[in-house]
């Protein structure tokens, strides 16, 4: 059997990531995968970091998630408390996440093109997500990391004077992306080449927990902002996409249908942020004791954030889990038994983000059952000293 | 060597090696060759394999266990070659500072000829770190 | 929420430490009801597993499932104490939830918890990794 | 005086007998001393006409241009083989190969040279035993069972040359048992009996389909120096012989049967190269080879235009060259290696180039890349079947089109396999348990580099050597047109020219000359073995394809093999007889009586 | 007459005319493709800059390969592709060549995916292991349908086979004007793309896939020869279609526009149909030339013998 490595680096993936093809001939047998590559190990920086700090760095965990990141984060701290945020503050949150679905989706859309080497899709692609990039940094002041999010509410308003602007900057989207839909559903090259291929049967799809539009492309529904609706989602209209198949192609047009609705959800969260008036942020002074579930639906699937608190300003435990991490193995059902060429735009299919995967994780000082008042401290740590003092 | 030396400035060819970033970055440098920026009209070409290769680009904290991958990349690459490290991380290793899975010091593994700091840098950033080296070139 | 009472009634006193909060529902059981538990949240109500969540406290090392239902947006975790430090061990859920391979792979590289009977009980981020990175997130081997 | 002629025969007989007494060392002294001696009787053929041997006034040998061709043939690849054989063989197969090498020799220039109906008939029914004889020798387990298939396929081809041959004493009675020369129209069912038999009995022996089937088992099992020197070369010089005579001074065919043997040759090529494509043994995918450069002959020799017979001849000497040629370099690795498996090898280029070398050379001219000597060959025939199809009727054309498109096609397909063998011996990642292998030994490489050197020369200076030198004037004293116009095309001008565009590119490469050694990339993994393509799973698109999915399995299945068939229908009377063998007395009293039935009413 | 050839092989129509012409060309290539993704594009003298910058890098040799075949095949098929210039050149320009020449660029055209595969494997890289047996497979694919295609002409013009008869046959009348030489001219445009790499047929040299196969050892200046030959190529190969198609060049007054427009529109074609295509995978693209283009040139060549 010879086996065929595909990475650390490998033009297929932007970040460093191996898998281990066993091949016969050209045929697929086996797929082994390798991750850590990309593992940075956040615990030790989150002992020094508070709450706020930590949105910034769960940010850092993708470039392209990092508004679903922060967003599911400061979803599990307002679960410890039930933190209510004001009316505004939904929508923008909202907004934002949906913009950087439409700018995952378009990007995944010209890399699988890039990827089945149809240069023009990704260029075309790449070059309609470029408004979607002037918005953000019209709303946030960033091209990619955002820093919008923040407990109890958004971290900057979205000023009235900017929103014509950025419906005008919609408009021209939405027509793209129609253009986009029916180019991908009628396109005859694009279906001959991606129908049929790496099909994740429904089954599978249940079984490895696989999320998003990997999991809806194969007729398993469940979209978090539909079954556990927050900020916005339960306050405007849109559609959950699930396909049958289960192959590359329903799974491009599940993100390009996507694309459509999130369009539709950001003008709707821009004609209310016209109507809402308000503060966009309550301030959070001390959030308490208890464990918490954070989720919000990124554009690959499930962010699930969970954070546990002692009631310091810290969190002890804070697991992240990208949808990614469930999605790849995947692979495992979908890629056997077909042709090179095949799998590889099957791994590139569930847009796996390998640093989501290899994630931070956080946690605190374990052993702090119960939180030691000051004074304690403050006598432990003279004890200390005079102890080095005297040695 | 100046005639050759323009002709390198004019055809950099570029190999994206990714050690532990957060892929931000990496989507950047791939939006540099994008209609809006388009980077070939400088000669600028992303290759696939090592061989091809005049520029790498580095992004990310490195850690400890692509280190020793990246080190073999380097020096499997037809010399010369430049590094250009994209990114804060790179830089000054941002909030992974305190990361136990993160080498020490980036310049250890392979020497880095220049920085373009930023997190991500924009594009435009991007775009003068590569025209200074194009500068440099130039003489 | 009728499922989730069916599901508290069915279960009895294998489940207990009940924290029942909105849409999120904490629960203790012990190892040798876990299979179970897992069985009728996998098979009867039809969840999906979120991921799993390890932990080392005071008193032990703790496992937290996170069980999604998709239909009612439930959120079932059942948490599971290993008080066993040293050799810390418990049943695997893999031959039940397939998806749960890589995750408790995962628990097992960062917590070294032994999963019995998972297909392949190896290190996952740290696999290969050049300075042996043995259990980092345990805090009483480090010092 | 002795007759030059036969010295030819009975030299080689004598030093054979005389071997089967002598310690291995003198064998080879004797040997070595006969066959470059049997050079000079050649070298007198040369600037004789006809040289004949009468034997009690019935003339048995004669030397015509054609037979001089393959006598001249026989005795270089002889001599080739011979170098290579020095020091190759076991000792236990050493000393029976050393006797059965000279002797069959005798016989296949025994063969090419008699013209009597009788001669012919032994020496070619001999050179069929020595094959059997060969093939008994084989290194695998299973050898008896295909050197049984070889005797029972080329054997049973022998009893149709004698009917064959009869029947022409039957129809030309005033010729006696002389041979050739006859020039017989193709009329009556007995002449067509009589041509189709011999037909078979020619392709049996040189290996056309449906006929060729032992060929590639025969390939497997036996030792490689005897498929190198047998099926490979003799045979093939036989078989062709035999058809070129048949086509041009036995019988006078007309279009409707040219186009049969074309799509007979088409066949061939196309049928037996598609198996190779797949096969995993390098010495069963020589095999197929061989089978489907006989096409190309076949193709030429039937075709009725002038330059295809002159390519085809080309193409039959070529065949031998390359051939042999790649069984011996294969034969070099299998010392080495111990297998001739190709999924078990690779990687060997560079730790034996000498022998590296030779089979690349040949797999190219096998290949028909030019300038080579394969080549030239098929462009004369692809040029002569053009020639041959302006001139028909559009159906016809379109036929004479199709087989020249398989040809072709044949070519495209029969350098993929080569490409393949080449991948999966010499080139590709070494393999780790072929650290210590040496290169071929000195006079193995010596006999592969004479050919390839043959390859290239006969390639380069086509028209000069073989063409003018042997093949126009057999074809002349055959009474056929010579292809005026063929000097056009220069192999040595487009060699130079490659070469010219080739030296600057070198100079400038050498100029600049800034390398560095280092690693396989393998995107930053360690190229470790496993990281191995081993080129056989190359072709599993092609094998996978619909229609041809079936074919292969049915080939697989043996269902196109006639052996197997004739081995069911043995097996199946035999299961009727001994169905009829009740063992009790009354019912074999009943057969008797049905059987006397049956003759009194057949007497009646 | 030495230096005749020389001067033929070298200079025009060999290898300065079509090395430049193709770097050109190349160039044509990725601005056109740039402006079908709303790029700008590179400067007109990329191509030479890329070329000669290659030039000047280091030479990367792996240590267990067949050296000797690994230096030797792109400048061998550098030599095949200045000779398959010369050739075409040769009849185009000075209507000169020699009797069974088409038959002879038939087999020199495989020398290139030859040389391709055979510098490819001696590194005993695994990607380019793979993409050696794509480039084979699909020679296999294009190799059936391009004889098809060159026989049309051949059998059209009363068993031509040399390229100076083609282009005299069709003195009276492009074969283009005929339906067999439309479908003709369709398949072979199919076959160049694949003999040429373009996609939807790079699928031996997918970068995205197997890291440009067979090329992905090389760097330097066999790299830049390897480039080389790909942009000569792009001289070539559609000048094999003007001869057999469009009637080869009248170059008085007119006519040189009406050359460079024939040229033209192969090479407008082919960049058209590389950038509206995804690559395809190898079985596919087998299936497509077996069972889809043969059939269809087979029905040109029914035609053509039809005399339609």
């Amino acid at each position: 059997m010879s086996k065929v490595p595909v990475g650390p680096f490998h033009p297929l993936l932007e970040e460093a990531e191996y898998f281990e093809l066993t091949v016969d001939g050209e045929t697929v047998i086996d797929i082994d995968m390798e991750i850590g590559w990309m593992h940075r190990g956040h615990e030790y920086i989150s002992e020094m970091s508070s709450f706020t700090q930590s949105i910034y760095l769960v940010e850092r965990i993708c470039g392209i998630c990092s508004t679903s990141h922060p967003l599911a984060c400061v979803h599990a701290i307002e679960d410890i408390d039930n933190i209510e945020i004001p009316d505004r503050a939904r929508y923008i949150r909202s907004l934002v996440g949906e913009l950087e679905r439409i700018h995952s989706h378009l990007l995944w859309l010209g890399l699988a093109g890039h990827f089945i080497g149809y240069d023009t899709v990704w260029m075309w692609a790449w070059k309609y997500r470029e408004p979607v990039l002037q918005m953000m940094e019209l709303i946030s002041g960033n091209r990619n990391h955002y820093g919008m999010m923040r407990v109890g509410g958004v971290a900057r308003d979205v000023e009235p004077e900017k929103l014509p602007e950025l419906h005008k900057h919609l408009d021209m989207i939405e027509e793209k992306m129609k253009m986009i839909a029916k180019i991908a559903n009628d396109d005859p090259v694009l279906k001959k080449r991606l129908k049929g291929v790496g099909v994740l049967t429904q089954e599978d799809a249940r079984n490895y927990c696989a999320t998003g539009p990997t999991s809806r492309a194969s007729g398993v529904r469940g979209d978090v902002r539909k079954d556990d609706p927050t900020d916005a989602y339960d306050l405007v209209d849109f559609k959950e996409i699930v396909l049958s198949n289960g192959d590359v192609y329903d799974k491009l047009v599940v993100r390009v249908l996507e694309i459509i609705e999130s369009v539709k959800i950001c003008r709707q969260c821009i004609d209310k942020l016209k109507i809402v008036k308000g503060s966009f942020w309550n301030k959070v002074e001390q959030v308490g004791e208890g464990e918490g579930c954070g989720r919000y639906e990124a554009p690959r699937g499930e962010v699930f954030h969970y954070i546990r608190s002692d009631g310091t300003n810290r969190p002890i435990r804070h697991k992240v889990r990208a949808p990614s991490y469930v999605n790849i193995p995947t692979y495992e059902a979908s890629c056997k038994g077909i042709s090179i060429s095949d799998a590889l735009i099957t791994l590139a299919s569930v847009d796996p983000c390998y640093c989501c995967t290899e994630r931070s994780m956080k946690i605190k000082d374990v052993h702090n059952k119960e939180v030691p008042d000051l004074l304690t401290l403050s006598r432990n740590k003279t004890e200390k000293i005079r102890r080095e003092i005297n040695d | 060597m100046g005639w050759y030396n323009k002709r390198l400035a004019k055809s950099l060819w570029v190999f994206h090696v990714s050690g532990s970033p957060c892929n931000n970055c990496d989507i950047e440098i791939l939006d540099l060759l994008t209609p809006k920026y388009d980077l070939e009209r400088l000669g600028i070409k992303l290759v696939g394999s090592i061989r091809h290769a005049d520029v790498l680009l580095m992004t990310g904290v490195m850690n400890k266990k692509i280190a020793p991958r990246i080190k073999k990349l380097y020096e499997q690459a037809p010399k010369p070659i430049f590094v250009v490290a994209v990114g804060s991380c790179p830089a000054s290793t941002i909030t992974f500072k305190k990361s136990y899975n993160r080498v020490e010091k980036i310049e250890d593994v392979i020497p880095i000829d220049m920085y373009i700091p930023g997190c991500p840098p924009k594009p435009e950033a991007m775009i003068e770190g590569v025209a200074k080296l194009i500068g440099v070139l130039n003489g | 929420m009728d499922k989730l009472n069916k599901f508290i009634e069915d279960m009895g006193d294998k489940i207990s430490h009940k924290i029942d909060k909105k849409r999120r529902f904490y629960f203790n059981v012990k190892n040798e009801d876990l299979r179970d538990v897992v069985e009728v949240l996998w098979n009867e109500i039809g969840c999906r597993l979120s991921t799993a969540t390890g932990m080392e406290m005071e008193h032990g090392l703790e496992i937290l499932y996170h069980f999604s239902d998709d239909e009612t947006g439930q959120y079932y975790c059942p948490r599971l104490v290993i008080e066993d430090k040293k050799n810390p061990a418990c049943n695997s859920i893999v031959p039940i939830v397939k998806g749960a391979e890589w995750i408790e792979r995962e628990i097992f590289d960062f917590w070294g918890i032994n999963f019995i009977d998972h297909p392949r009980m190896e290190r996952l981020l740290a696999l290969n990794h050049p300075e042996n990175l043995d259990k980092p997130l345990r805090m009483e081997d480090k010092k | 005086m002795i007759d030059y002629i036969l010295l030819l025969v009975l030299l080689p007989v004598i030093v054979g007998i005389v071997n089967l007494f002598l310690p291995v060392v003198l064998q080879k002294i004797l040997n070595s001393a006969l066959f470059i001696f049997l050079l000079y009787p050649v070298y007198l053929l040369f600037y004789q006409s006809q040289w004949t041997f009468e034997w009690m006034g019935i003339l048995i040998f004669s030397v015509d241009k054609l037979s001089l061709m393959m006598v001249v043939s026989i005795q270089i690849i002889s001599l080739i083989v011979y170098i290579f054989l020095l020091k190759s063989l076991t000792r236990v197969h050493e000393k029976i190969f050393m006797v059965y090498y000279p002797l069959t020799v005798a016989v296949c220039n025994a063969a090419v040279m008699s013209v009597n109906s009788w001669a012919l008939l032994i020496a070619w029914g001999l050179s069929g035993i020595f094959l059997f004889l060969v093939g008994l020798m084989g290194t695998q387990e299973n050898n008896s069972e295909s050197a049984k298939k070889t005797m029972l396929i080329v054997g049973g081809s022998d009893v149709l040359l004698i009917l064959g041959l009869v029947l022409l004493r039957f129809l030309e009675y005033s010729n006696g048992w002389q041979l050739w020369k006859i020039g017989m129209p193709l009329e009556g069912e007995l002449a067509r009996v009589a041509f189709v038999s011999l037909l078979i009995a020619a392709f049996a022996k040189a290996g056309v389909f449906p006929f060729h089937t032992w060929m590639p088992d025969y390939s497997k099992t036996t030792l490689t120096e005897g498929v190198a020197f047998l099926p490979a070369a003799l045979d093939k010089l036989l078989g062709i012989y035999l058809l070129a005579r048949l086509v041009t001074s036995v019988f006078v065919i007309g279009i409707r049967m040219n186009l049969i043997l074309m799509s007979i040759g088409a066949f061939t090529i196309i049928a037996a190269v598609m198996m190779a494509l797949i096969q995993h043994n390098g010495k069963k995918l020589l095999g197929y080879h061989a089978v489907s450069q006989v096409g190309y002959m076949v193709l030429g020799i039937g075709s009725g235009s002038v330059l295809a017979f002159a390519g085809g001849l080309f193409h039959l000497l070529n065949n031998v060259l390359y051939k042999t040629g790649l069984f011996l370099s294969l034969g070099s690795v299998e010392k080495q290696t111990g297998t001739a498996d190709l999924d078990d090898m690779g990687g060997l280029g560079n730790k034996m180039f000498l022998a590296f070398l030779p089979a690349l050379i040949a797999s190219l001219s096998i290949s028909g890349i030019p300038p080579f000597n394969g080549f030239f060959s098929k462009w004369m025939i692809y040029q002569g079947i053009l020639e041959f199809a302006k001139d028909l009727t559009a159906g016809q054309q379109l036929w004479a089109l199709v087989c020249l498109i398989l040809a072709v096609f044949g070519s495209a397909l029969t350098l993929a396999s080569f490409l393949k063998f080449l991948h999966t011996i010499f080139l590709g990642k070494p393999r780790e348990k072929y650290k210590d292998v040496k290169d071929a030994p000195f006079n193995q490489w010596l006999a592969t580099g004479i050919i390839s050197l043959l390859c290239v020369g006969t390639g380069l200076f086509a028209v000069k050597m073989p063409l003018e030198s042997l093949i126009y004037p057999a074809m002349k004293e055959m009474g056929m047109a010579l292809p005026v116009w063929l000097g056009t095309y220069s192999p040595l001008l487009v060699f130079g020219l490659i070469l010219l565009a080739f030296i600057p590119g070198m100079v400038l490469f050498l100029l600049i000359k800034n390398i560095r050694y280092d690693e396989i990339y393998l995107g930053g993994m360690e190229a470790v073995e496993k990281f191995r393509i081993s080129g056989t799973g190359w072709y599993n698109e092609v094998r996978n394809m619909r229609p041809l999915k079936g074919i292969y399995t049915a080939a697989e299945l043996k269902i196109f093999d006639l052996y197997s068939w004739l081995k069911n229908i043995a097996k199946g009377l035999g299961k009727l007889l001994s169905l009829l063998h009740m063992g009790q007395l009354q019912f074999y009293n009943l057969w008797i009586i049905i059987g006397a039935m049956v003759l009194f009413w057949m007497m009646k | 007459m030495i230096l005749d050839n020389l001067f033929y092989l070298f200079v025009f129509p060999g290898f300065l005319f079509v090395a430049v012409l193709g770097l050109l060309v190349g160039w044509v290539d990725r601005k056109v493709s740039a402006r079908f993704q709303f790029r700008v594009g590179p400067p007109v003298l990329q191509n030479f800059n890329d070329f000669f910058k290659l030039l000047g890098k280091q030479t990367i040799i792996v240590k267990d390969s067949v050296k000797s075949l690994f230096i030797a095949a792109p400048l061998l098929a550098f030599g095949t592709l200045c000779l398959i210039a010369t050739m075409v050149g040769m009849a185009l320009f000075f209507e000169q060549g020699f009797h069974g020449d088409l038959l002879v660029l038939m087999y020199l055209m495989m020398v290139y995916s030859v040389m391709l595969v055979l510098g490819g494997i001696s590194t005993g890289n695994v990607y380019s292991s793979i993409g050696a047996g794509r480039e084979i497979k699909l020679l296999l694919g294009d190799e059936l349908v391009f004889i098809l295609v060159c026989l049309i002409p051949i059998v059209k013009s009363g068993y031509a086979v040399n390229l100076e008869a083609m282009i005299i046959a069709q003195s009276d009348g492009m074969f283009i004007g005929s339906v067999s030489g439309v479908i003709g001219l369709i398949a072979g445009l199919l076959c160049i793309q694949a003999k040429m790499a373009l996609r939807p047929f790079d699928i031996a040299e997918a970068e995205t896939e197997i890291v440009e196969g067979p090329l992905m050892e090389y760097s330097g200046p066999l790299l830049a020869f390897w480039k080389l030959n790909h942009h000569i190529m792009y001289v070539a190969y559609p000048l094999v279609l003007v001869v057999l198609f469009f009637g080869g060049f009248n170059l008085q007054g007119i006519g040189i526009l009406w050359a460079v427009l024939k040229y033209l529109l192969i090479v407008v074609l082919m960049i058209i149909i590389k950038n509206t295509n995804p690559r395809l995978q190898i079985d596919n693209a087998l299936k497509f030339f077996w069972r889809v283009l043969a059939p269809l040139a087979f029905i040109g060549l029914i035609l053509a013998v039809l005399g339609v």
